[in-house]
């Protein structure tokens, strides 16, 4: 569908730009591996968010200049990253302490499939000839206060993402709060999906021929 | 920009609540927060379940909140001291309840609570008082009893030096409870004699990460409760 | 006079034996011990159990042990990687085990091992695959699995700076699972960049304290995987 | 007993050197309040141990000079102590992970009652006015490798304290190793307490006069 309607919607950097407007001043955040990452780049002016990553790290700054990088200055996607002033390290039974302690204001993630009743799925089709690995993802979406998914509507092939029950592994149940994508911002709550806000050129019955379980309109 | 400082000791607790869970670290009187302890006495909040190792000694900092009747309950280790005359008189009288726990299951129930963990099996009490009425199971060939995480609403903790992020860090045998402390503290209020700018600790050797902390309070001259009590006081 | 200083990586894992638990810290190439990694696979120790967090990038360090058909099995929490390929092979052809674990249970299952903690239970993971037949309970109204706590024979990690009392400090995130795993091994071993006397190191800043380190070798320069990966270096 | 025959046995020191004598270099040992603090004066020279107490200190030396104390370098008795090369601070619940985690070689601790099967009683009387306190001890005995119990053989008021059953409330079952008194040293054994050596002037006789329990002679 998306691929038959390229002029609308959000680019990837409007989601993660729409997505990080929604975060408050000192804040601490979990940006999972890929598109969340691009979220540290639109912070929106005069707030201090402090980025954690679960390998042991709180006050993760941007990548290293070229050459000044250091190959155990690492994020959990195991690139080179800095540390910002403020910053401390730690070892794997503290990092996992903040995670599953509740100490994470957010964390934002991919998905694969995201559920009306906010189960996620994010790490695995389950394929047969697939290599499982998990890392983080359980911990973060078991132990942070909120989660915030942020993805394209639907896949590359056209499968919808936003579905009324995951059919790939699960990561959690009923753990997604926010869904951000590129045609909308969406809410997971007690009654399913709520939508938020429409991205430019999309309506609600585009939304909804995209989305495999009943859309509630925005509250307005 | 983020700044973890409050005005003083007395804005810090202005929120404590009548009922109110409070861990207060020390052990004796090292890392005992005596400020912070003395700004809740001022501040009035009562029926407290104060989780802490120790019960006091004297008339001042802890033994001073029990004895100005503010804790209905008491969850320690250790309750006896040299000079603790405060909490064996409420036990005695029967104005003041006291759950006993081995301080290595009070710190790990603590550490639990923090780290988001619900329960764990220990070995520790096992065949004793305090292991009747839990939960037992055999692992390893050993008998093991269940211990349940902890947490409060508020912790009350002294560091030595903070950044104005929360890092933490400590001195000597001082740090004791206040790093799982801070873990399980829903209001984390940390005192300091010291505080710098964020990137003022080396980030290798911070102790007390910032995400635990809520509150800083600097107490430049922080008192000590044994030369408070050679001097005579007590608080109020 | 205590001195934890052996000769080199290989008198360091030469009682290694066939069928041993190792943990190997590390997360990525950050905190990957090579060089005691490079001396165990000298050293010929078969039908290991590999507890950490990855399986390594090209045919250098971890992945070399793997490719050398030294491990049975391997407990980790993310058996991929961009330069992986030694473990799926492997794995594809069903000549390797792997218990695949979330990454902050992995974390806590070894502290719990080093701190005499046999079982705890964690929200994380109920309701998908990898609670799958574990026990489950409810606390605070939530559901929550059982795990246990994980020991290995033999711990292999990577400091920065030992005392020659054991006590060790780290690099930046290169210190990732070194402190639980440090707990949790019956004969720990530790690489550092610098061994300095004791009295070397300020007491306030010690991550891993000397009662959790078996030995200690000293290897002024170690390898980073990358930098062999790039120059498409292999092992042996 | 013992009051009506102070010529023979051995001094409280007298025992702490005997215990001492059997701790080997490098031990990481803990010693409890009381006589057991007089061990750490008594290691034989060239051996080097490191002294653990459990409120955070591992590298524990001698009370400080007058006039350089800190109040808040203390041991597990309160008492103001001082940190020797190569020693570390560290928090509560990394120290008991320390004991119960089975790292620590040594717990030397005192006694009301120890029984032939080993189980201890040292931290209550069971008096319905005492305010009942227990510490560490607990942790100790359940975690710690070996225990070693340094008491006198029978109270002030002549009880015994060897038991076949302790009758005060326990601190732990079967964890005691070795009991060093003032008339002897006995192990803890399978078959029950067994004579290691006797004290000067004491014989087997007096000893077994002293003890509730049956004691095995010495392997000779």
């Amino acid at each position: 569908m998306t691929k038959d309607a390229p002029a609308i919607g959000w680019s990837r950097d409007d989601i993660a730009r729409r997505l990080a407007r929604d975060i408050p001043n000192g804040w601490y955040v979990n940006l999972g591996i890929g598109i969340p990452e691009l979220v540290a780049r639109f912070v929106p002016e005069g707030r201090t968010l402090v980025y954690h990553t679960e390998n042991g790290l709180l006050g993760m700054g941007p990548s290293p200049a070229a050459g000044k990088g250091d190959p155990e200055l690492i994020n959990a996607g195991k690139r080179q990253v800095t540390a910002l002033a403020g910053a401390s390290f730690f070892d794997q039974a503290t990092s996992f302490a903040m995670i599953r302690g509740g100490h994470l204001d957010l964390s934002v993630l991919g998905a694969l499939q995201v559920a009306s009743n906010g189960d996620l799925a994010n790490w695995s089709t389950g394929g047969s000839d697939a290599i499982p690995a998990v890392g983080g993802a359980m911990d973060l979406v078991a132990g942070v206060k909120r989660v915030f998914v942020i993805t394209q509507h639907v896949t590359k092939e056209g499968e919808h993402k936003l579905v009324e029950r995951c059919t790939y592994p699960l990561t959690g149940c009923g753990v997604v709060n926010r869904i951000y994508s590129d045609l909308a911002v969406v809410d997971v709550t007690p009654d399913g999906f709520r939508v938020v806000e429409l991205a430019p050129g999309v309506d609600f019955a585009f939304l909804q021929k995209n989305t495999s379980a009943p859309l509630l309109a925005p509250i307005s | 920009m983020i700044d973890k400082r409050v005005a003083n000791a007395h804005a810090a607790v202005a929120d404590v609540f009548d009922g109110a869970t409070v861990m207060i670290g020390g052990f004796g009187e090292a890392g005992s927060p005596i400020e912070l302890i003395h700004a809740l006495i001022d501040q009035g909040a009562s029926r407290l379940v104060v989780i802490s190792n120790n019960t006091g000694s004297g008339e001042v900092g802890l033994a001073a909140l029990l004895k100005a009747g503010r804790v209905a309950k008491v969850v320690c280790s250790f309750p006896r001291t040299a000079n603790s005359t405060v909490f064996p008189e409420l036990y005695r009288r029967g104005e003041i309840e006291l759950e006993l726990v081995p301080q290595g299951t009070l710190a790990e129930r603590i550490r639990a609570g923090g780290a988001g963990i619900p329960a764990f099996f220990t070995p520790t009490a096992v065949g004793t008082p305090l292991a009747q009425g839990k939960e037992h199971r055999v692992f390893n060939g050993r008998e093991h009893v269940l211990e349940h995480g902890i947490r409060a609403d508020f912790t009350l903790i002294k560091g030595r030096t903070a950044d104005t992020h929360g890092n933490v860090v400590y001195h000597a045998t001082a740090r004791n409870f206040a790093p799982p402390m801070a873990m399980a503290g829903t209001v984390t209020i940390v005192q300091v004699a010291e505080v710098v700018d964020a990137g003022g600790l080396d980030p290798e050797s911070v102790v007390t990460q910032g995400i635990f902390v809520d509150r800083i309070v600097h107490i430049p001259s922080p008192a000590q409760e044994s030369e408070l009590i050679a001097s005579g006081a007590s608080y109020p």
